[in-house]
């Protein structure tokens, strides 16, 4: 199983990202996808803009995957992760996790998703209504208590 | 000189230092190419030397414990050991996902 | 929130559901789907036949999921379970969880299947290769398990 | 005849029965309408009665403890009064999702 990793400033496709992963297979019993989207945060934004690290940003998903791989019985795997101006409602993040059962899909997905939150080099800045440019989004220590669960 | 002051020398070398986010912005560079004095073994000692560069790298590094930085693309502790790196990153915490 | 329940011999389709739920909206930061898809047993089985019963297939999921609501904050949520014969591949249930925050999402779609394994009147027979009928598929110790970790 | 039989006696009706999967299969059929007796009280009660109905009803309730039932679309445990039910249903363990 090699896990598909993309670092994009495109849309991205669900139906189709979870095609790539199923086609032609019927050896796979459950998928779970992750999408995380732009909020407006109660319609104070415009837009995220979303810096990141080339190179690394691929690096270090792809180490997060294939600690996930390890870990869990997996059939496929995909992470894409967007960069540049988002705006809300669009897509910033899809995590799709394939295996013969569903604990699995589930537990790697939100394995996925806990990691790249604390380990992925992006960092998101807001951009405000009045047209200006907001301040960084602050690290939460929610997230690195979730990454921390896995241990 | 001793064996071992001419082996620090040898080792001296130019390095390409890259800054994200608001790190980036305080220093007012995206990358730059240093030379890595002698004594700069481990990443808190190259923040160390960082810091005597001027102010947006003092205001970069005013609270040093939140700044991360990463050896050739992979998350380091400040222990960390240069060596033979080649890109040096340092960036806020990551607020992807 | 009114919880999207279907119960359908058609197939159903990821992005239509996301779409249905997330329309304009910009208040969703975290989107989970789960898909169950039939599993060929390893070239043993051509289909697999779902029998359900109608009425309480609706009402049963409408309860839990209206339990999933209860429990988490939620933007969406989306139950669909197919009925009939399901070849290998083909698509068999559904469960799309939305949420300002993934850990809501995550956890009410993960609860949504345990209970649906557990409590939705659906019964699965095997249909082999070589054209016979096969036995009624054996409730499993795990997944009753797996629902009393949400008690 | 006491109060209580009198009232008991109202209450006797006809019911109906729904059947799935191998439950189905065993008793041979799908459904049917049943008139049910006085004393029939929980859902353990009509359980019993139905096993004096054939060798299809026994084997149907061989192992009575994996046998579920629903009053009225709702999961009921053995105990359940059956009271005003107007659809009781009997089938294996749920095998859906």
């Amino acid at each position: 199983m090699i896990p598909v990793i993309r670092i994009q400033a495109e849309d991205f496709d669900l139906n189709a990202e979870v095609a790539a992963l199923t086609g032609g297979r019927a050896d796979i019993g459950a998928i779970v996808t992750f999408a995380g989207l732009c909020r407006d945060e109660g319609g104070r934004l415009t837009a995220l803009e979303l810096e990141h690290y080339p190179g690394m940003a691929e690096a270090e998903i792809g180490r997060v995957a294939a600690e996930a791989a390890n870990r869990w019985p997996l059939s496929g795997l995909v992470a894409i992760h967007r960069h540049g101006m988002i705006k809300p409602g669009e897509q910033i993040v899809l995590v799709v996790a394939a295996s013969a059962h569903r604990r699995a899909a589930f537990e790697a997905a939100e394995f996925m998703m806990d990691y790249l939150k604390t380990r992925a080099p992006f960092w998101k800045r807001e951009h405000l209504v009045d047209g200006s440019t907001g301040s960084w989004v602050e690290a939460k220590g929610e997230d690195d208590k979730a990454a921390e669960r896995w241990s | 000189m001793t064996m071992t002051e001419t082996l620090t020398e040898t080792r001296t070398r130019t390095l390409k230092l890259v800054y994200f986010a608001w790190v980036r912005e305080r220093i007012g560079l995206a990358e730059e190419k240093v030379e890595l004095p002698a004594e700069t073994r481990t990443i808190a000692d190259l923040v160390r030397w960082l810091k005597t560069r001027g102010e947006g790298y003092e205001a970069a590094f005013d609270n040093e414990a939140i700044v991360r930085a990463a050896i050739d693309h992979s998350h380091v502790k400040p222990d960390a050991v240069i060596a033979d790196a080649s890109e040096i990153a340092f960036f806020p915490p990551m607020t992807g996902g």
